[in-house]
């Protein structure tokens, strides 16, 4: 079992004949992603390396029953390419960094007035082992077992992949949220899908300071019951503070945001806190024997 | 990117929003020429930070003798590393009471959100914690912008439990809203993250002016605020994050630089692993120089870019460069490392940790030119501590 | 029985301290009606002949539990107006004439998302007879019975109430939809609503030339087996054809629009159609008998 | 309120859409100079209806001379009631297709509708008629207007299935999208319930440039566009609804009257009740003159000014005042007739239906002042045929 992503995806690459689009396509297909189609104004009817190309996301859908978007698209465009995929299609995994945030926030509401989801934009995308890969996460470091992970920084991310799967320990899937202000899935609901998925036996949460959203899923950690083992990593702990953005920043965001408050929020909930990757690895295999413990 | 005061004021200005009549002087002789023709003007020290006023940056100047004196002073200071390169001289305000009235981007929310507050001045954060219920929020629609209705609704809010000014004062709420529609307006127009007006000063006959300003640009829109905006493409015009000389170095390069003040210096890619690289070097007993994110695609320009970047601090004794390659590729960055090594003849250590996307490439690449890549980043960590140690 | 406001209706006036929501207000309130609240911003505290006055409709129904406003504002303000009730309570009947069409586009935009329903704008309002009128329908020509109106024009719906009344054919609600080309509630809507009240035995609906919305009407009638005498009654038959909106508005519109296409429309759907008031007495009271006979 | 040709495109050009090099001429000297500068010219009469080419309106002028001739022509004519007091002087194109781009309002979705067509040109209606699939349709939210991929699925559905241009034209799609969002936000900011392109040029360069515009505003709106655009405020240079004189004076006067050239006046409150009463008289055997909605709530000035506009036409026998009070008031309806009769020294028979709102007062009111109020609206035109016909 997986979450959002599985063998039967069928994945279409916005801007595709870009250089990165074009790259990460060949990378995802070598992954064993099912890419469908790609996406290309004005290049519609021809195609790269094999994918068919069209004009815009309705026609390719329509065409090839995708139902998954990569975006590759520059940030100057990427939050329309955001909207006309989620016009059409139920996921859209956002590569692009640096898109204006104004631009994210209608991007977001339309993407949840459609109903669909985003995950990103500024993140690697996610990853369910030898079934489908969207997004720029390294193709090698995959490897198929229980344990969720869900993080902000992708290559941080990338690093604690590595380090479980070099340990034994393999993933059901693999999510990266982004870092940027404007998001589109989060923490809480990306552990919501592993509450959801029986194969998922234990989640690594991957946060870093700023925003509150660590704090939020402690909460629904909490709250909800979630009874498998958490392993939280923190980045941004000897970081300076960040510059104030005002009064108005502060009246709005309090307290929250330091590493302080998200370790604190999470051990609260329960959550291992590790303090290095190496830490990761220890903690989750107590964690998965503790657990194969309890259910034996 | 922020706005300097007296660029706030002329957006807010231009935006239909009232500011205090005011002239811009980068001479004491031209403060002189503004008090002549202004009278009684507040004399403010145009830099990009907060607390100028503690700081001496702002006096009253009853003449023009005055204002030539206390301009003359005001443009000799430095302020928190910032040069006072220019003053802007307004008339006073007759102020009744303070307001407050801020955009802000709320990352929960997803949305911006529009602040008021009856109780504005410098205490608003004050007012906040002990007195929640003297802010009033609102999150408008990002498409249909603040809903006339939604803006009267806030100042009632923020105007409840008020007695001066209170929610019957007459025309206030109207000016509110008014206010709070050209605000929303503009910090849209300006791809603001905060649009802030405090104090929103109440005059005695009865008007809202907007006695200070602050905005800031959201960093990904600079390319085109730029591009609209014309008239703020002068550097040295424009205010800037960051005091730090080597912070402004960066800038001018178009790199994600904070000065740490240590002696290793840290070069990552993704903010994320960079500030896990910081915490790396701290955990294995060094001083990080400071944090040098490359994000995500950076080719081997950006790569040497930021090396040179690093070695700019005299303080730096070696450079740990910790690289797993998503949409990045090790072949870039090792072209790039060596390129930097080989055009700029450093000597101090460079410990390469690289992994993930072209990490074979890359690491042949490096091996070619004989720098050793690590093998992990704790290893990498504990490598440069030491080779700085030693140097 | 009766749709959209009865006995228990609590009623709130927006502008009740301008001309015409002062005086309407006292119409209302003589014909019976429940009003419980006033909007006027800045106001808030005042009373008008007794009726307590807010500031915001968020603050009106908080207070008094107000779930129908009349909309008495400026046509500058109205759009904002409608917005405002739209967000708080269920049902906006707007009076105001002359509010600018793509104020109005926004505003029935919202409406809808809010899930809240709007009567006009450029409307009389409704009426059910004997227990409550919101809006500027005349109070003596209200009879209670068994025929439901629903009008566009508001001084032609009158004549038709009182034509009827003086037959001795009492009404369930009488509702003017009102004549502006956006509009919230539409002929369907309001044959939906009378579909579903048991005591409207008969229905007549007062169209004129213009739009398509009698057309739909005709549709609706025939493809969901309404089973209710209906009587139209179209007026403009006589009138010049209207000034053309470029090909713009022909490309949009077709052929729609006449009073002929409307009048053919209902008479394939089933309805009686009259060329005069007496016309519609006449016929509404064959379609009552037969009824009758019908269900005797 | 309908823009002429040269205002829709000066809109046009200051909103970034593309148009030809023209010049306004009010005299035929001035178009000798316009052609002086712009070389070959199209002399295009400035009337706010279609079929001035047909009508001889639209004249080439190859040099200077003729240009003058031409406008000097032109500038005499009368076009279906419209004087022609300027013409638009304007540079030709060089046109490989013709395009359609136009916005309207939808009474059915509720929304601004974005039309766009490969098959430009007069005989769009036609085709539209014939090939509804050339025809792509796009109804905007409301308050995000039309998003770029919008556009862009709007542009490749008009353009499919054409030859030239074909969906791949290069460039085409791009210039599609954002002629048609800068043509919604124009839109929006006119008030326009049409703003339409037609044609949209493709010249032989593969620029798209608005040949012709067609822009009409809500009459709703035209209190704030006025306030707004203030450079409209010139009646006589403005365009008007309706080409007879009694409409225009109609006009100028703010009420909503068409002229039907019978001898029965006929005035009413409300749009629906006014028609049925110009029915009545049809279906009593009358002629009616005209059609005069007096609106809602009409005072006793109104009531005046729409008499005395109705007795202007010198055709008028009598007339038929057809009054239901909702929020209008029966006794300032009645008060309004008697003020006028009075003033005016009105001879011609006045026969006055009244009922609703104040009905009793008004009746009073009539009675003592001599008038004999109907008791219903069919006695009513029963008796103003009769009296039209003896007199």
């Amino acid at each position: 079992m997986s979450v959002l992503v599985d063998r039967d995806s069928r994945v279409l690459v916005q801007g595709i004949t870009g250089r990165e689009g074009r790259f990460h396509t060949g990378q995802m297909r070598a992954f064993g992603t099912n890419v469908v189609a790609g996406v290309s104004p004005g290049k519609g009817g021809s195609d790269v390396d094999g994918v068919p190309v069209f004009d815009t996301v309705a026609d390719a859908v329509v065409a090839t029953g995708a139902d998954v978007s990569g975006v590759f698209v520059p940030p100057a465009f990427a939050a329309d390419a955001i909207m006309e995929s989620a016009a059409a299609l139920p996921l859209a995994v956002c590569i692009t960094e640096g898109i204006p945030v104004l631009d994210m926030a209608r991007a977001r509401e339309f993407v949840e007035r459609q109903g669909a989801r985003l995950l990103g934009p500024n993140c690697p995308g996610l990853v369910t082992p030898e079934q489908c890969k969207v997004g720029i996460i390294p193709n090698h470091i995959n490897v198929p077992g229980p344990v969720g992970i869900v993080g902000r920084s992708g290559t941080l991310t990338y690093e604690v992949i590595q380090s479980l799967s070099q340990a034994g320990m393999g993933q059901s899937t693999s999510v990266g949220i982004g870092g940027d202000p404007i998001l589109g899935l989060g923490f809480t609901d990306v552990l919501k899908l592993f509450a959801a998925d029986g194969e998922t036996r234990a989640v690594v949460l991957i946060g870093e300071i700023g925003g509150s959203d660590e704090e939020h899923a402690a909460t629904w950690i909490r709250n909800s019951g979630f009874d498998r083992p958490v392993v939280a990593f923190i980045s941004g702990r000897t970081a300076p503070e960040g510059k104030r953005m005002g009064h108005a920043g502060a009246i709005i965001s309090g307290n929250t945001g330091t590493a302080q408050s998200k370790i604190d929020a999470l051990q609260t909930a329960g959550a291992a806190i590790a303090d290095t990757i190496e830490d990761v690895v220890r903690l989750m295999a107590a964690g998965l024997e503790r657990r194969s413990v309890a259910a034996s | 990117m922020r706005l300097l005061e007296y660029q706030a004021k002329q957006r807010f200005a231009a935006s239909g929003i009232p500011v205090p009549q005011g002239r811009l002087a980068r001479t004491s002789a031209e403060a002189a020429a503004a008090a002549r023709d202004l009278g009684t003007v507040a004399i403010k020290a145009q830099v990009p930070i907060g607390g100028r006023g503690k700081a001496g940056g702002i006096a009253v100047a009853h003449t023009p003798e005055e204002a030539e004196r206390e301009a003359a002073r005001i443009l000799a200071m430095d302020i928190r590393g910032y040069p006072v390169s220019s003053v802007w001289c307004e008339t006073g305000l007759d102020i009744a009471a303070e307001l407050y009235l801020g955009i802000t981007l709320d990352r929960d929310r997803r949305r911006l959100a529009v602040i008021f507050s009856a109780a504005g001045g410098m205490e608003i954060e004050q007012v906040a914690a002990d007195t929640p219920e003297r802010i009033a929020k609102l999150w408008p629609d990002p498409f249909a912008g603040p809903h006339p209705f939604e803006l009267r609704r806030l100042a009632f809010a923020g105007l409840a439990g008020s007695e001066t000014p209170g929610p019957h004062t007459p025309g206030l709420v109207g000016q509110l809203a008014a206010i709070g529609e050209r605000l929303f307006a503009l910090a849209l127009a300006l791809d603001a993250t905060t649009c802030e007006i405090n104090p929103l000063a109440l005059t005695s006959e009865g008007k809202l002016v907007a006695a200070d300003g602050k905005v800031e640009i959201d960093p990904n829109a600079e390319v085109r605020q730029k591009n609209l905006l014309g008239e703020i493409p002068d550097e040295d015009q424009m205010a800037e994050l960051g005091g730090e000389q080597l912070e402004r170095e960066a800038r001018r390069r178009g790199l994600t630089y904070v000065h740490l003040d240590g002696e290793v210096g840290v070069i990552g890619n993704g903010a994320g692993l960079t500030m896990n690289t910081v915490d790396l070097v701290k955990q294995q007993g060094g001083d990080p120089a400071n944090f040098l994110d490359i994000g995500g695609g950076a080719g081997a320009d950006k790569v040497r870019n930021a090396l040179e970047m690093v070695l700019l601090d005299p303080k730096v004794r070696g450079v740990f460069i910790n690289v797993f390659g998503g949409i990045t590729r090790g072949d870039e960055v090792a072209r790039g490392v060596i390129a930097a090594r080989d055009e700029l003849h450093i000597t101090k250590p460079l410990v390469v940790r690289m992994t993930g996307t072209m990490e074979e490439e890359g690491r042949r690449l490096l091996e070619d030119a004989g720098i050793v890549p690590a093998k992990s980043p704790t290893e990498a960590a504990r490598t440069i501590v030491a080779l700085t140690r030693e140097t």
